[in-house]
């Protein structure tokens, strides 16, 4: 419990994996946003796929657009996202 | 200086807000308001506006502020709402003011032009045939937000 | 297309004329306005605005006209208030609706910056100590008027 | 009556000649507004000075603004006023 992270997906993520959140053990000293990605990849083929169908994904750690070089801590909200349209 | 900012699922007034804005500091000689709206046309009846709450309210609160320091403006205030909206209803309620028109212009133009990429909106399109889509992003869009200055990743 | 202009003592009301423009048409996706108040500072209690009655109307309706034309409006809205205005008091009421935000917005920067120097109106300042004088037409306002194109001799 | 065109000022022209209309004959065949100019300002030392401490001048034909070599028909209005201050 302590060494994980919870994972989010919007909009047409959402929609295309079938679910709103996950939650994801990483390593106690925390990973890459990149690493993390690659890791709910290989365990659901829907995310690879919805992943790969969006170019220009985004990410949010702690409700903070970040890189993917960005590093996830164990306890972080970690989430996934299409380009934002608002307004 | 004050900051307004709400994501709502009801209707905003626009006058109401504006009549605020005018009404902060008897300093204030200009209001810009931008008021985004559901467009209709090519059998589109509404439009659903997802969002993720908590980092919303952040982003729209970090915006105005960064308007405010960077525009010195007496007011502003950034309504956006959520939920199922038809045609003609308003999305978002833009409004700056300042002491000079200059500083309330670009300043509305500014806060509509980074809110369109920089907060944690999606739209979904419904149409009359019963087809729904997600709204793709501009290029546009990310080259007005970006002509600001860097800002996001 | 719709054009509304207005000269008037009375006050307007921004928000009744905000709504006219987000409702004239299904196409629109975004509303441009900008209300002009009057300042204060610096002992300044009132303003009064004189005008040249016939060429006024005259002078805003080209204008009006002209923004629909130059940035394919589906509505534009100027409302222009004469007689004594005391601090706080809308001077000047701007709308511009389109399909999209960039002509509703640049529209209502033209229109003000235009209206300010293309248009027969003149303030004259009235202070605390009872002092009155005639506001000195801004260098800037008419190079903001000239960076739309030439247009006044 | 045929022959003249009435002449306007506004704001501070108005209150520094102390009238805000006149009424001038011009020859038949009309006159460029400049011409007009130098009449009215020979004709009232008062005019004279307003314009001169006005290097700003404006000048409306009918109620509308034009150059000072715009000519002046007989049953013309021309209003000479001050630099526009409105919004």
């Amino acid at each position: 419990m302590a060494d994980r992270v919870t994972v989010l997906f919007f909009a047409a993520l959402r929609e295309q994996i079938g679910q709103e959140s996950l939650s994801v053990t990483i390593p106690a000293g925390g990973v890459p946003v990149q690493v993390l990605r690659e890791q709910i990849e290989k365990a659901d083929p829907a995310i690879a796929l919805a992943f790969a169908e969006q170019p220009r994904l985004r990410v949010a750690v702690n409700q903070t657009l970040v890189p993917f070089e960005q590093m996830v801590q164990p306890g972080d909200e970690v989430a996934f996202f299409p380009p934002m349209t608002g307004g | 200086m004050s900051v307004h900012v709400r994501v709502q699922a009801e209707p905003f007034d626009a006058g109401a807000q504006t009549a605020r804005l005018s009404a902060l500091s008897t300093h204030t000689g200009g209001v810009g308001v931008f008021v985004g709206q559901v467009r209709g046309g090519h059998g589109l009846i509404a439009m659903t506006l997802e969002h993720y709450p908590g980092m919303t309210e952040a982003s729209l609160n970090m915006l105005a502020h960064e308007a405010v320091a960077r525009f010195a403006l007496t007011g502003c205030t950034l309504i956006h709402r959520v939920g199922r909206l038809e045609v003609g209803a308003g999305i978002v309620f833009v409004g700056a003011s300042a002491p000079h028109r200059g500083a309330a212009l670009t300043a509305t133009s500014f806060l509509i032009d980074r809110l369109k990429t920089g907060a944690p909106f999606w739209k979904r399109e419904e149409y009359a045939d019963g087809r729904t889509q997600w709204v793709d992003a501009r290029e546009t869009d990310e080259d007005a937000a970006r002509a600001w200055g860097l800002k996001n990743p």
